[in-house]
């Protein structure tokens, strides 16, 4: 198996986009990841979306994409796990790229989402639970966040506010975030009284619907030589794992624990012959503050139960043992589905090249990036090291 | 939309009819090929009491298009007492009188409208139950 | 980059099931390929899937596909190219396995589209097409196939009834598979005067409305002595290829050339060492007649403008130089969308194991498959021979 | 639904605005942020003059369900006078007169209806010119 490197990485800011379209979007984040490579040639695409079925009416992003960005030709696809369908495009051009067939591969998630209406968003990734017994019974993806929260403040007498330190955290390192949707602190009080959107789980408890597109360049190690030598420093994917869960939460073992992000993350530190103590930073799936939470249990950074308190005691700070969302994660930077797994990863090669400015992480030689579908049903972790 | 969908599961949503493994006895809701406690093949059908307790609860009215008609709800998980949680409405109670804990007993309720046709699909939903609350 | 062997296969009759729903389909012949396979363990899950998140409100197919399959946790993925999507699928599976990072794979290729109204039907896979300047035209898949077809009638002088050797093909071949959805011989007579569904398109030049699921185990070849050895013969892949188009006919170079299945089959050739004098059948993306006369020219089993009078005049017969459908095609075992790049697998699999009755190939060793998304803008092409 | 996509999509559909490539001179429809024929970057705006000739047409009454209210109609590949083919709908001609060659040019019309919102998409169209045909 050959090892892959990451060599080139581009983002457009997470935002609402009225005009450039899906294809555009790509478009930006693509270029600028091949620009950052010193890449010649691609060969093959892959695109991580969640949504554009519904959102845009669009099918067969591999190849609209491939053509758009001047790659008619090139084999491409597009691979979708709701919103950990980018981290999952990422691990296929991995093995793609493992594999020796392809040398080169170019990684987009890309999602626009804020074109449609609120309750369109709440119809397609309602798609993303198990539609037969949760969808069809009115549960939506934010309400069986809130099943999962309520019960965790039952079991593990948690009070709500311990959980006011995930999107505070986000929010704050969203600030020097250029890339960032909200780039604005928010306050204790602000949160205890903002509105509901299933109870216990309130407006800040939750990312934003939004647009945005990342993409990374991947090239197997041993054709880095032919790189041209003035380009970034690349990064190494140590380890790119996969791991699947019930989809629907009451079909899972325990309802409070996320056994795909553990198995998956448990997969990665054995892939990459690290403990979690050799690693600086974590993007993990905040897509609401309770995946936050039950994220940092899985990944084996809190006790069970103890997520939600530890990271209000500061686990999760810049300067804690566990940086999580360090350049605003899915609450502050935005969760454009199936693009955010590749934000995170770009975040963290961000670290590892030291380019996150105010925010950088000290000694950054290792981050975790774990990306997850809906509400636990898959789990995509990958490990950057310095080369 | 989906009519053949919703006339297939017409069992499971009308009865909660889930299965029994004749392997290791695990009661299985909903109903699965493949028993997901032993892996064996399931297929010895078993109608559950529809009685349980409230695992969690919560009360949206930010919902799917099929379902705006008829929000704000109350989403719960339910845990029966055979064993399997389910996820569904609460019906018949104000979602502050709602806790952890609370008994609650199956019935047949009108889930949603599907768009186009004007179809109306019916389901289970849990209410309190009635001779625990009296 | 390791071999890799397809060691079981299985498929469900193509049909309208209406008491089974897309994870019981996708079970049903995932089953019986892994039974038939002599594998003991899978590693990982690809799911090849277009139309689940319109007309099932389904997503993260791979997940929920791999919890119904009794292997919760393994990793999973579901591929989606318009009805190249169990193709694509399988091609993603097959690096998986190239790679060394998993030594087995389940591919499933599964749809469900009767359930749903035709004009569902032709909304959704209308999406196949570019949205902002095909499908909002009022264009969809029938008529885009119709556009191609009236100007190759015009610009080789092909006449309309040249194309009848397509569907008679098909169904006659069809005849013969108790998986086919059509298996009843049509006439001359009755393709003259059947409904025009968009002219010169009738009734007869496309493959019908179906639901299906097919599926294949694969294998590292240098696995194979773990397995038991009273089963069926394995199956090589001696190429798995994949290329792209504009996904607008309008962008195309020519819009008469399938350039995608041109590129992607010389690089199935190149990379299996084959020339087509070598490879005894060719299962072609037959969605409706034109597009198996474009994809005979593609392939280089015909010159540009005579796929039509070929076909007409023997070549794709069973007994032809370059038998094609040969269980019927997509016109007549149905092409259930994302799951038809499976069934074509399987049923060279079956060809090259002399499991196809009066309809074998003799000599068969060596078959391609080549599926196409939509009007064309992907294609993937694989070669499988006896090992 | 998407009404962000049509009105970014405005000045393509009602005037045929594509693009001229500085590079290599290709006339560009639709546009595209990289020429396809050199594939350099493609910025510069170019009108059509929304003249062509019929490359190929079909009538189809099987439509999409935002176009069900407008069928029949007659989809065409149109060829345009400075080179690229558009895909559009005839107007203003009945299916059995139209040809391969027929001299065409562009109209702005009622493209579609969006569902829910009942919001109207207009855009381009072709019928036959008319001073040609006169
Ligand atoms: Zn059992
Ligand atoms: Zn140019």
């Amino acid at each position: 198996m050959r090892e892959v490197t990451i060599v080139g990485i581009g983002q457009i800011p997470v935002s609402e986009y009225w005009t450039r379209s899906l294809r555009h979007m790509a478009h930006d984040a693509l270029m600028a990841a091949w620009q950052d490579s010193g890449v010649e040639e691609v060969d093959t695409l892959y695109v991580g979306n969640a949504l554009a079925d519904e959102l845009s009416d669009q099918k067969q992003l591999g190849a609209l994409v491939a053509d758009f960005i001047g790659q008619r030709g090139i084999a491409a696809a597009r691979v979708e796990a709701g919103d950990a369908s980018g981290a999952l495009a990422l691990h296929q051009a991995y093995l793609a790229v493992a594999s020796g067939m392809y040398d080169t591969a170019l990684v987009v998630g890309v999602e626009q989402m804020s074109a449609a209406l609120p309750v369109e968003v709440i119809s397609a990734t309602a798609r993303f639970l198990d539609q037969e017994y949760e969808a069809t019974m009115g549960a939506t993806l934010n309400s069986i966040f809130a099943l999962m929260m309520r019960r965790y403040m039952y079991e593990y007498k948690v009070p709500r506010d311990a959980f006011f330190a995930f999107p505070s955290t986000a929010h704050q390192n969203a600030v020097n975030n250029p890339n960032a949707m909200f780039r604005k602190a928010i306050k204790e009080s602000t949160y205890k009284r903002i509105a509901m959107i299933s109870e216990p789980l309130n407006m800040f408890d939750v990312a934003p619907i939004c647009d945005g597109a990342a993409a990374v360049m991947l090239c197997a190690t041993d054709k880095l030589p032919v790189l041209r030598h003035d380009g970034p420093p690349p990064v190494r994917i140590a380890a790119s794992t996969v791991a699947t869960d019930a989809v629907a939460v009451h079909d899972r073992q325990d309802p409070l624990f996320l056994e795909a992000a553990f198995i998956s993350s448990q997969l990665a530190y054995r892939q990459a012959t690290l403990n979690q103590t050799d690693i600086q930073l974590f993007e993990l799936h905040d897509s609401s503050s309770i995946m936050a939470a039950l994220s940092l249990e899985a990944c084996g950074l809190a006790p069970r139960g103890e997520g939600a308190r530890a990271a209000a005691e500061g686990l999760i700070a810049l300067d804690g043992p566990a940086p999580i969302s360090t350049m605003g994660g899915l609450k502050a930077r935005g969760n454009p589905a199936g693009a955010t797994g590749i934000y995170q990863v770009v975040e963290i090669a961000q670290q590892l090249r030291e380019e996150t400015g105010a925010n950088h992480i000290s000694g950054a030689q290792a981050g975790l990036a774990q990306s997850i579908g809906g509400t636990g049903a898959t789990a995509v972790t990958h490990i950057l090291t310095q080369l | 939309m989906h009519i053949a969908q919703n006339w297939r599961l017409k069992a499971q949503r009308y009865r909660l009819v889930g299965e029994v493994c004749e392997h290791c006895g695990a009661k299985i809701f909903p109903p699965r090929d493949i028993c997901p406690n032993c892996s064996h093949s399931a297929k010895e059908s078993f109608e559950f009491s529809g009685r349980g307790e409230v695992y969690s609860f919560s009360a949206l009215s930010e919902t799917a298009e099929k379902f705006q008609r008829f929000r704000p709800y109350t989403m719960a998980l339910v845990k029966l007492e055979e064993g399997p949680l389910v996820t569904a409405q609460l019906t018949d109670v104000e979602p502050d009188k709602v806790k952890i804990g609370m008994p609650v007993e199956m019935v047949t309720r009108r889930l949603m409208e599907e768009g186009n046709e004007g179809i109306i699909l019916y389901g289970y939903k849990f209410r309190p139950m009635l001779d625990k609350v009296a």
